[in-house]
């Protein structure tokens, strides 16, 4: 048992869920108790979802213990059969269900007798995958199911689009500003002059699935999501991917340029040099904004960027790479894909923390005082408790991330929106800046509180009066690093004079 | 609506699929946990259950939580690891880092699956850590949403004293036999306890159940008190340490629809007489429900119907927003007879009332009370469906075209998107509705999407799905 | 004098220099002592301007005022003339050096002696008008300039462009988001299949200013900047213009069927309806939102607006009319435009306030307890004391108002960008919603100091306590009601009993 | 930049057209209102003036300011209304609102060009309302940014009193007769005043003036300290009502380059002694001073060398990020002789030096070290150039190409999107620069743009105008 306050990445069925409602037409019957329904509550409160969830819940209750549910689960499945015409119904379980240990895979073969529709059996392990390795997996099974059902069928098209195309693959329902980042990279697409074949998952027809590989190259977005369907259409097809995550000036320039690779290695003759250098030095601004005052003042400001990987490690990239800030901690969650995030941010970085435990990366940004966090709606709680401001980069979801407004992540118009959440996320700008010289007008206490809590040394009246005059956002460093000054050197007492001392020495 | 002819025959009762949505019942956590102030919550269960807490409660990042997921592994499920020692670590942790008076085990679904023995393994760590641990199987395999509290309740019930402790003699006073009265004053002055004792009839005492917000356990408590009626306590007080002396023969009352085991564990276990009632829901219900406790102590009641006549008048400008229009209650959260009740005093028709689960005991004298409503408002009866099936009722609501429909959260926006004029029936769990005082404010809530969506009926933006989409009305 | 703390509107110069500065190869000469000259800052830090600001100031220093300044300012206009051959300069005092009365307009014509340019003296009364009428008052004189002289010189072109064509008046360097609406308005017009014959001033080119009259109508978002060149082009090529500003969806339709109108009673035969239907329920998402669970929970809250002429305006509008939201008070800085504010908010508010006097402002907010409120910045550091969250929507502008990520208040995302504003000003959304029900584990104390100052009654223990129990967001209401419900009554303490009793009659 | 051959030439000066951008004098008002604690600043002057403050300081709007525009409108122009009664009507709200120890009158362009009489109005307000009134003609006709500061301060020196006032003798004790020494230990213990006086050499009185945010007056006060230099008070203190005593005869010495008026002021109107030295601005200049001030006193410095070399030691990280590198000074805030001069002890070559006002006489020590400096570290002599034009600055800008600008607000986005590095010179204004302590955060700032710009440069982001635009340098 692990004790759980809060968890980063949901149970394997939002995955599966997230996957198969992203999809037009398919339909979800999830083998579950009543109260595990909530998927439909997400969907439709977060995302503000005008339309009904395609998720059936075939409820387990005594009954359904006592007998068995295969008859339920049928009668559920040939039910919305009938009713909604689906073309594909992807039956799960949940953790409580899959304990039951029921031969699923023959229920499915059951329904599939009487069901006009595909029916599929969504094949992951409830305790050994979460939300996110659920999703790679079921993208990749219905993809693989309308491939092999192609091939069998003969109806597998053959050859390439005449221009090159693209399939983008991750894009899904709940994805943190999924659907902005999907209109911004059909944008760039069309700048690079490359067709869309296809978007996957989201809003896309299983049916159409089979036309994947005349796309000429597939791009993934995400870490997380697509990586396994892309790799599985480079075994199958020899299609090459990309999966540069355009995210950040720097990084979106390198995804282009892969994306040139892979399309002059498939016989044509793009040069996107000219677009970049436009695009990075005029068109966005994040560029420019890189070098402007406003963040000259950021320059060796202290950050902890956390989240999954896609965005944990773009974050760090763009803090610390194109813009100078320096990053005391990246870290990610995605515990199963550590070394991925290691090779991605060491370099960037101080610490690196792999952790899907809040308490320890509460404690881990207490520790390391940054003047800014990027991380998930629970580093923004954290922050808050500490008082210090959090711009939020990754799911889990909120509603605030479904913005109504245009906010991409990913491309040109993403690197501005990033520009604008950092310096937000800072509160500089001229009128912060100046109040930060001046001292401020803002009486806030922001010591946290271990650090007055363990002190064993005793401060002058005449120090802590001094201290009080330093403001309050760097008040508990200077503390800290008099305390550090004054214990090296064994002193118990620490007056004004050991304040500057211990200034002069380390910058305290 | 237009007006129809009085429907003379009996309520009818429907049991549908049970394909309905609804929140899982260790939901209950949310609110208990912050009405014991201290207790500590610890759902034993799997990542699922802790999702469910930390989206649809959306609380638990918030400052202290005095709640938590104790979520099971794989090796628990598999039984590789030994459930007492698993139980005993994280309890220490608990105990170590809150130091609650109580440690309230929620079981769920998956508890239940696999069989672990929370009854049995309780009392062990109970005398092993000293610190008490109630028990409650809040799951989803056998309850509905707001049934949580009443298995938590059920279960707490057993662990009120069952006489009151020996209190110090020094302060005793004459004409203060009664300990629990002193139980109940702590902090107060002398004086005040004897001009209080002076106001109340002499009847047995009377012990109310179900978590109200202390706001709300005031009014009421207030509301009694105006009759000569006194609470001697309440399940659940504020503090688990403070819970109400029940001795057999004590009169209890609930006042929540959904706690029908509770009402059962008191009059079993504790042998305590349950005094059957509409619920304090409404003007109508809480004159009602006061009535009941007067005539059952043999209190004439004094100026009741006044009191009810003055809040409807007051209310009347929010009244009127709904006289003469139909409401159609989905199901969710057990409270859907006394609100429809309620409605149909207010002159609405009602169309329908889903409910997960429908006792027809406890619920007898709001049953009646809705019957009667409609016959004196002249309304049809409405059909009251248990174990809802939702896609049926989207289909009926397409037909019947409510000018309100009370629902869950899933479905919610998807109706306004069709232009269907909803509101969360979650609202109602949460808002103070209970009372007298209340009624203002349950009304602000029925009355909002009718108050918003008129002018934006104007504005001509009611159906906002596609043709295409519309058709797909199914869940 | 007056006592000021704050002001809504700046001086007249700076509205000059905003129409000066906007136009490509425009030179101003700012005739003003050294410190005056903070325009070239707030150019280039708010706005993070790349280039240099075309303002050089002819400096007022003592032997200036011994010897007058005739020979200095004609001297700086033929150096700047030298030195980067602008198309036109336009010469300006400042409140302070306008006291001289001295003829600046022979400086004028005696520097068109020699300048190749053009040179103009901004025409206004630096006593009389602040910024936004200065700004459109040197608007109109440079057109006026330049039609005149086209005339003079027989270039003035006649006729019409072939498919329906417009003019956007008023789009202005500093002007509140600005340059996102620009694009925005593009878009729309593109949309609308209308040509856009020229912006004004932004970067547009005074040699093309006498084509203006070639646009089929003009468009003018604005109502503090571009109404009188409207007017003098419809007095003098009868030229038809649009003032309806296209902010949230209801007036943004009415804008595009005015367009409509226009443009068919000059020949043409458009129907915008389906456009502005579709728009409206499925593109822009403002709709949407208003119908939505997270908007039904705003319906009745309480907001005061508070901003220039056209924000304050569509914005009250909006509140009111497309969201349920009860605006208590809609007030504006326009004082010298009063008359319109108060015809178009009328019937959307409690209360009309029109006051440039920052402090009466903030009684008048502090008095209105609203939920949130829409303002400039000063309301912002306002709701700041008050604990009252504060969207910003006009100027004065500071450099958050230069967002880098794409944010426009016009036009179809303008609406979805006010729709995200106005929802995470209330702070709503389930999580906060459900807080609120739950009582919140927010500890902040909110009650306006002036409520519990002046109370003459006695609060019960008890009562106090239950007092405090109240969520703080309301507990100043309740307070306030309570004692209002007493006094009334004649009762000097306040009980529980009489707490409830107040509830209930009065709603407290 | 490659090094140069020693330039043994003296310093040269130039003088301009004064075509530059500064801030208007009245900014003072922004860091003067925090340091003394008493005060309100009320700035007569126009609109211009007002949004001036707003924009640029923006900190007005802040919590509860203490100064504010006394903003003159058509009537106070033409001179239909009566300045003094105007000025009354303001001064009665102000302390009505307010209650400050004093109002500080900042005199604007507008007050000199209407010839108000504010130094003739303010003795009669001063007497009328009972409130000491302190005028300072911040004008932008005679002045520069920092100058503001100045004439403040100068009129100050006025305030000052001549003698300490009567103390109760009560508390007093023998080795203790200087008056001063009693007034600026108030709070203090008994025990603690004796042994601290044994600390000092005995040296006639010393007052320093220049106004420094108070961690700044403690470094120096105790830096002096360990010379057994007493500092007997700071014009301004924190509170009007604490201004020190100043008797004839009393050393004084500036912490600012910018002081020239009020240095005046002591000497003249005062008749005290002024120290002339570099500003203790840098480990070197720092030094210098605390050396000036002792031999001054005759007393012999301690361990001044080692205390530099160890500062120096310790930023030595941030000391190579300049050497050998250029800057170039538009010139803003007087502080540019200094800056260069420590940047020149750095390693820096200084290119040029931009400078609003150049008092060679106040100034004279600081360009003899910072002649010094250049021959010692074998840089060549920089071009002192007094009312620099900003537009020929930029052509020599463009053709010298300084590794560092340092410039205005104004110019430094424009500067930047071209590739060049600036620093905006108003952050030494407010930064907190003075004495030893404080060596690491002024590098910190140097430094910044290099640190920052270095690796951009490595994204080729350094050119980020279009080449049409990147022609157009001039202002």
């Amino acid at each position: 048992m692990k004790l759980a306050y809060w968890m980063y990445a949901g149970p394997a069925h939002i995955g599966t869920l997230r996957i198969a409602s992203s999809f037009k037409n398919v339909h979800a019957i999830m083998h579950a108790p009543i109260g595990d329904d909530y998927f439909n509550v997400m969907r439709s409160m977060l995302e503000r979802e005008r339309n009904f969830t395609p998720v059936t819940t075939s409820s387990v209750d005594r009954t359904v213990l006592a007998r068995g549910s295969q008859e339920k689960v049928v009668d559920n499945i040939t039910r919305k059969d009938a009713e909604v015409s689906p073309d594909l119904t992807v039956l799960t379980p949940t953790c409580t269900s899959s304990i039951l240990q029921e031969d699923l895979e023959n229920f499915v073969e059951r329904a599939q007798l009487t069901a006009r529709c595909d029916v599929m059996l969504a094949d992951v392990n409830h305790y050994r995958v979460n939300e996110l390795q659920a999703a790679d997996r079921t993208l990749n099974q219905i993809v693989e199911f309308y491939i092999d059902k192609a091939r069998k069928g003969g109806t597998l098209p053959t050859g390439k689009t005449e221009r090159p195309s693209v399939n983008i693959i991750g894009i899904t329902s709940l994805g943190f500003h999924n659907q902005h980042d999907c209109t911004e990279l059909k944008r760039l697409m069309a700048d690079l002059g490359i067709e869309v074949n296809q978007v996957i998952p989201e809003k896309a027809s299983v049916h159409h699935l089979k036309d994947l590989p005349r796309a000429w190259f597939n791009l993934v977005p995400y870490r997380e999501v697509g990586l396994m369907t892309a790799r599985y259409l480079e075994a199958e097809f020899g299609m090459p991917f990309v999966d540069v995550t355009p995210m950040g000036v720097v990084e979106t320039a390198r995804c282009i340029r892969a994306i040139q690779q892979v399309l002059n290695a498939s016989g044509a003759a793009v040069d996107y040099e000219d677009y970049i250098d436009n695009q990075t030095r005029y068109v966005s601004q994040a560029a420019w904004f890189s070098r402007s005052i406003d963040c000259q003042n950021l320059t060796g400001k202290k950050a902890v960027v956390f989240g999954d990987n896609t965005h944990a490690i773009a974050m760090t990239k763009i803090l610390a790479r194109e813009m100078g800030i320096r990053v005391a901690i990246a870290g990610t969650y995605c515990k199963y894909d550590a070394d991925w995030f290691r090779t991605q941010v060491g370099e960037f970085c101080d610490e690196v923390l792999i952790s899907d435990d809040n308490g320890a990366v509460a404690d881990a940004i207490a520790r390391a005082e940054p003047a800014a966090i990027f991380g998930t709606q629970m580093e923004r709680h954290i922050g808050k408790r500490l008082n210090i401001p959090c711009g939020v980069i990754a799911a889990p979801i909120h509603v605030q991330n479904f913005p109504i407004g245009y906010k991409p992540f990913v491309g040109y118009e993403g690197t501005n929106q990033i520009s604008d959440l950092v310096y937000n996320s800072f509160t500089l700008g001229m009128e912060d800046h100046l109040l930060e010289i001046f001292g401020g007008h803002d009486t806030k206490e922001v010591i946290h509180k271990s650090i007055s809590a363990d002190s064993d040394l005793n401060w002058t009246k005449d120090a802590l009066a001094e201290l009080n005059k330093v403001p309050g956002f760097v008040r508990g460093k200077v503390k800290r690093n008099t305390e550090k000054f004054a214990r090296e050197r064994q002193l118990s007492s620490i007056t004004i004079e050991l304040m500057y001392a211990a200034k002069e020495a380390v910058g305290a | 609506m237009t007006a129809t002819q009085p429907n003379t025959t009996a309520l009818s009762f429907e049991c549908e699929t049970g394909n309905y949505h609804t929140f899982c019942p260790i939901s209950c956590v949310a609110w208990l946990y912050q009405k014991i102030e201290d207790s500590f919550f610890l759902v034993i269960g799997t990542k699922t259950c802790g999702y469910f807490l930390q989206n649809a409660m959306g609380v638990m990042i918030f400052a202290e939580p005095r709640y938590a997921m104790a979520e099971l592994e794989e090796g628990d499920i598999s039984a590789q690891l030994n459930d007492y020692e698993e139980l005993k670590r994280l309890c220490l942790q608990v105990k170590r880092d809150r130091n609650p008076s109580v440690i309230v085990f929620i079981g769920t679904c998956t508890t239940e699956i696999i069989k672990m023995d929370l009854e049995g393994l309780a009392p062990r760590l109970e005398a092993e850590l000293g610190i008490p641990i109630v028990v409650a199987r809040a799951n989803g395999l056998d309850y509905a949403f707001t049934q949580g509290e009443d298995t938590v309740l059920a279960a707490m019930a057993n662990r009120c004293p069952s006489e009151a402790p020996a209190v110090k003699e020094t302060t005793s006073e004459p004409g203060q036999g009664n300990a629990i009265s002193r139980l109940l004053n702590f902090g107060r002055k002398q004086e005040e306890i004897v001009a209080d004792e002076s106001q109340y009839a002499d009847h047995p005492p009377l012990v109310l159940f179900g978590s109200l917000p202390d706001p709300v356990v005031t009014q009421l408590t207030l509301e009694l008190k105006k009759q000569g009626i006194k609470v001697s306590g309440w399940l659940p007080e504020k503090r688990f340490t403070e819970l109400p002396v029940i001795e057999p023969g004590y009169y209890v009352s609930g006042v929540h629809p959904f706690l029908s085991r509770t009402a059962t564990a008191m009059m079993r276990r504790r042998k305590c007489k349950l005094i059957g009632s509409p619920f304090p829901i409404g003007p109508d219900g809480t004159r009602a429900w006061i009535e009941k406790l007067c005539s059952v102590f043999n209190i004439e009641p004094k100026g009741l119907a006044e009191r009810e006549a003055e809040i409807w008048a007051s209310v009347e400008d929010y009244v009127k927003l709904v006289r003469g229009k139909s409401v159609f209650f989905m199901g969710d959260n057990l409270l859907e007879i006394s609100l429809a009740r309620f409605l149909a005093r207010c002159g609405m028709t009602v169309l329908e009332i889903g409910i997960p689960y429908m006792d027809k005991r406890y619920q007898g004298a709001e049953l009646a009370l809705l019957e009667q409503t409609c016959h004196e408002k002249g309304t049809p009866l409405p059909k009251i469906v248990e174990k809802p099936d939702n896609h049926n009722q989207l289909q009926r609501i397409l037909e019947l075209e409510p000018d309100l429909v009370i629902t869950g959260m899933a479905h919610a926006n998807p109706l306004e998107a069709r232009g269907i004029d909803t509101k969360w029936s979650v609202e109602f769990t949460f808002a103070q509705i209970q009372g007298f005082t209340n009624t203002r404010d349950l009304l602000e809530l029925v009355t909002r999407p009718l108050r918003r969506n008129t002018h934006l009926k104007e504005l001509g933006w009611d159906k906002l799905v596609k043709s295409e989409d519309a058709k797909r009305v199914t869940v």
